[in-house]
């Protein structure tokens, strides 16, 4: 099993046709993703990477029962992107664009709220599923390793980093899931750490976060309510002065919370055993679960 | 992209928020003129930076003669490291209270956010910090915004957080910042801004309520639905977001994220969480990085020359080191940018390569062709980028 | 018993302190209505007809437990008004204000229907359940006659006329309900007739439509399909010329529907009786019912 | 209140929808000189009222001397029952297509609605009654309004419903409809509009997308919203609104909601189920209505003399019935207004007044005393009042 994402997963990719689109589109038919549709208002009626392509993400749903879309659309036209699969009855959303204007993504999210869509991005890596050849997004499918780790982080390229040392010493991922870097974002890490609670081929969560926003502090909330599994946590940005703002991630020091010192000591109040490095990432998954079962 | 207070103002007074008469002044002779025709002034530095007042930036002046003078003082001043190019001449205000209210973005709600409080003024930040219980906030739906009810609750709530205020009767509150609330909120929607805030809304000694200083920062992704404004505001507006860094102004100019920290190894990077971890890793080896440089998802080999050439503006940079992990981002035209960008600067430092993910292979074949070693991993190559700077490059 | 209103109800007025607005309240107090509180921003803290007086409706609610408001504020600051109410978990609002732009009425509409709150008019006299003793807006109190008959009109003055008319044959009524006459609209006469219908005191229900729209066209689909209670009905405008505009009751007659032929057609195709005149409404609820029992 | 043609594409362009260029002519002078600058032009009345293209009011001139022939042609008409002030000189579009596309209310669905249609043109009141399936209807959120995707939906079921349309490619449709619906539906939320509508929405022979020609009506319950713009329009604007009857025209000029209908009864009522009402019973009596007059809810005295003022201005009047249920409206304010209308206009044809509810009894004594005896019931009043008339005043 895994979360969010699996081999039966629908797939519709909106903005197929353009040179991100179809780049990555390709890389998840590759990974053996059931990419069953793509969506480029004008061009309906064509194929694209022998993939049918539709004007609307509501006819693509109609002609493929797609349940999953990934958004790769340029930023002004990407929180429409966004919307349209959820009115169109899409449950997973998953927007890798980034630059999309904040207010463009509050809308959007307030849209979807309300549909009841579950939205992962933007600005972020997307999400795969290894064990179930599933995967929404830009991790590159040569690092996937499927396993027993589920992976959750804000970063996409610390996201590789952690699969890739992960990989290195055996250890494999359930699903990984970059949630985005932006100030306005879909699901938060508390979501995805209670997704990975009922997963049943999950037996250690990753939690990667960063400076910034309380986030991560939700989630050490929710993690020492009680939960199922261990989890090991890690933070970005120590070294960053407080009071910078770390590009467009809108990583902003505010007040006590959303700094590394708030972020650390709150998971590890939470029974969190937090890294200081990825590589230290790797030693406490093994002091946790022991030698490596994938490997 | 941040607007000046008299450019903000513009803007209030557009959707009808009530602003001091002003006038600009770019000389102590203009200043002087507007003083006669005006009366009494105060005569505020127009520079993108906060803190303004402090530093010396504002100044009354009862005389032509004394607005004359202190007109010559402020536009001779550096602010934070801004010249004062203009002044802007306001009709001095008797106040009797200062609000604080603004709109910005909350990202723990993933929402827009109306911030109202009376305790306001020069202060806020300490009240922000010391009594938040000070501050009364509303998340107003995005597409409906504010409601006229929402926003009477909001203020009720603000006066209550501070025992009530009496410079206005309470119906007279709950009517003035209904419409004012709104139309801030608008602005904020119309301009894609990140933050809108007027500190303080003043009320007058007669009962007038009216904005004090304005502040507006347009959000930079949305510049896009912005050119008339950028156009007319110029580059150093958006080159002003980032702060008063010189080298920072400069990497705005030129489209880059960057910060600059002070320390001597120069990092470029592909997404912030990598960057961060960067920096992380180069000084958990002993260095010191120069900056934070996120060429973002999907690079080209041109933004990352312009990457390349922008550290080198530093002359605190010892040695470069750059860590990519391509997932949108290829490995092999970063390898392009960087090749071309160090062979056209001719650049003598030491360069020390990370480079794993999408088209890696190509990406690595090219470097080597080049003469550049990639490291192995990330943690190789921060010990090695600070082990060929040496002990002389770490401040 | 009743609908929508009745003796246990919780009133509160917005826009009490108003000269409508208080002149009605205490015609309604004098009718035994439970007006529990004013709103009237600013206000608070005082008393007005010896009634509480709020700044706002989430005080006054929290306050007094109010579950039904009045609208009398003026067209300007009605919308807003329909809106706090719902927002504070009123659930059944009553806008007597006329002359709101349509388009606040759009919005107000939209608002209240994500929360599920009940909503009669605008620009409507209001409801009456005179055996509850119970009222919320202008109906006069000396009309009221209570009794076996549920009233649902769209006019005002029409109401009470054939209330008036009702009343002096013997007949009173369960709940008469104005349903107001502007475009944009709250409960139609679909979801009145069908609370009727699971209303044990009302045995008869009267129907007063007008030219314009096809809210009576509606109900008389619902009717037809199957309905527990006789219906008499009663459509005004008969003698308006085609295409004329009557007054801000925006009665436009368009297309086939909306024209008096098309709704008196649509009616007794439901084996609705529909009355030429206010007189023959008394004498169809004489066929149907017999002699008053309640004179 | 009705915009003209022009005022209404001077909104259209404000925010972003294309519009011919054009300039507005008083003279045969005027529009001979724009012809000079503008070379083929097409010649509009510009009146406040439908049909005036079937009525002659629009000519093709190729020529300065034509565009002087047409101009003069037009300005001297009259046309369903407007003098023509001016025209409006626009260049001549190459039509390849004919769209309709409006924004106003669906009272059945309490929303707005938006319509579109590629059989647009002058034909689109047939197509509306006999082929509506080829007309294409979206109810956005009023909050939200129309997103991109939604309208590229109403784009593709429109094109379906006429089986598809080649003037343009599709993606052209569905990227070009977007921005001309979302600005239309924001201008129709920005000046409160009831109908905001362009007909046709023009594709020219070179695949311009262009406004044709414009409605805008302004909900006349939100005036007090535009009242720069009610200024600016002049009270005729306003008094358009109602139609073309000269005294609906001084009705509006009075506030007053009135509609001419042509018999010898005066009718003057409160709640138009009301007047409707009485309508009917006058007719079911032999007699013939002269109007319908509604002085709505909570009437003051003054109101009610200006509706009977009002009804006097009418040579076809006879007698007059006041038919008052009074919720809102109450009886004394009724009668005090009756009384001094009738003494200080001198009138002396028949009254009949049936008054009843609030403050009835109040009402009735004033009545009384003022030698003015009311009706039992409207039925009563009604026969009354048709008998005081006699067989002569039934039209």
């Amino acid at each position: 099993m895994s979360i969010l994402l699996n081999r039966a997963s629908k797939v519709l990719v909106q903005g197929m046709t353009g040179s991100e689109g179809s780049f990555h589109t390709q890389q998840m038919l590759d990974f053996g993703t059931q990419v069953v549709a793509g969506v480029s208002p004008g061009k309906g009626g064509t194929k694209h990477l022998g993939v049918p392509v539709f004007d609307t993400v509501r006819e693509a749903v109609e002609a493929t029962g797609a349940d999953t879309a990934g958004v790769f659309v340029p930023p002004p036209f990407a929180a429409d992107a966004i919307m349209e699969s959820s009115a169109a009855g899409i449950s997973l959303v998953v927007a890798i664009t980034e630059l999309i204007p904040v207010n463009d993504m509050v809308r959007a999210r307030a849209f979807i709220s309300a549909r009841g869509t579950r939205l992962i991005g933007p600005n972020c890596p997307g999400l795969m599923s290894p064990g179930e050849r599933a995967k929404v997004g830009i991790i590159p499918n040569h690092i996937a390793n499927p396993g027993e780790v589920g992976v959750v982080s804000r970063s996409g390229t610390l996201t590789y980093e952690i699969i890739q040392a992960l990989a290195r010493a055996g250890y494999g991922q359930s699903t990984s899931v970059g949630i985005g870097g932006d100030p306005v974002l879909g699901l938060s890490f508390s979501d995805v750490v209670e997704l990975f609670a009922a997963d049943e081929e999950t037996t250690l969560v990753v939690l990667a976060g960063e400076i910034g926003g309380s986030d991560e502090e939700r989630a050490a909330e929710l993690i020492g309510r009680g939960y199922p599994k261990p989890v090991v946590g890690f933070i970005s940005g120590r070294s960053a002065p407080p009071g910078k703002r770390m590009g467009h991630a809108g990583a902003i020091i505010s007040g006590t919370t959303g700094s590394p010192a708030s972020k650390v000591a709150a998971l590890e109040k939470a029974g969190v055993k937090v890294a200081d490095t990825i590589e230290q990432i790797v030693e406490l998954t093994r002091e946790r679960l022991g030698a490596a079962r994938s490997s | 992209m941040k607007l000046l207070e008299h450019q903000a103002k513009e803007r209030l007074r557009r959707v009808g928020i009530e602003c001091p008469t002003g006038l600009v002044a770019r000389s102590p002779q203009e200043a002087e003129k507007a003083a006669q025709e005006m009366g009494p002034v105060v005569i505020k530095a127009q520079v993108p930076i906060g803190g303004r007042g402090k530093a010396g930036g504002v100044k009354l002046a009862k005389t032509p003669a004394e607005a004359h003078a202190a007109a010559a003082a402020i536009l001779s001043m550096e602010i934070h490291g801004y010249s004062v190019p203009s002044v802007l001449c306001e009709e001095a205000l008797e106040i009797a209270k200062e609000i604080y209210l603004g709109v910005t973005v909350d990202r723990d709600r993933r929402s827009m956010v109306v911030i109202l409080s009376f305790a306001g003024g020069m202060e806020i930040e300490e009240v922000a910090e010391h009594s938040p219980e000070k501050i009364a906030k509303l998340w107003p739906d995005p597409f409906a915004g504010p409601q006229a009810f929402e926003i009477r609750e909001l203020t009720l709530q603000a006066l209550e957080a501070v025992g009530g205020d009496e410079t206005l009767p309470k119906a007279r509150y709950l009517a003035e910042l209904v419409p004012v609330v709104q139309s801030l909120f608008r602005l904020s929607q119309e301009l894609d801004a990140s933050l809108c805030e007027i500190n303080p809304l003043v009320v007058t000694a007669s009962g007038q309520v009216i904005a004090g200083d304005a502040k507006i920062e347009i959000d930079q992704n949305a510049e896009f639905r912005h050119r008339d404004l950028v156009r007319e505001l110029g580059p150093d507006a958006s080159a002003a977001t980032s702060g008063d860094d010189p080298l920072e102004v400069e990497a705005r100019r030129r489209g880059l994220t960057y910060v600059h920290l002070g320390g001597s190894v120069g990092i470029i990077g592909n997404g912030a969480g990598l960057v961060m971890n960067t920096l992380d890793l180069v000084k958990q080896h002993g260095g010191s990085a120069a900056n934070f440089l996120d060429i973002g998802g999907g690079a080209k080999a041109e933004v990352v020359k312009q990457a390349l050439e922008m550290l080198l503006l530093d002359p605190a940079v010892q040695g470069v080191f750059v860590n990519i992990f391509g997932g949108i981002t290829r490995g092999d035209e970063v390898a392009r940018g960087l090749i071309s960008a160090r062979d056209e600067l001719g650049m003598q430092l030491p360069l020390v390569v990370r480079m794993t993910g999408t088209r890696e292979e190509e990406g690595r074949q090219l470097l080597e062709a080049a003469g550049i070693t990639p490291a192995v991993s990330a943690p190789e190559a921060a010990r090695k980028i600070v082990e060929l700077i040496g002990s002389t490059g770490s401040s």
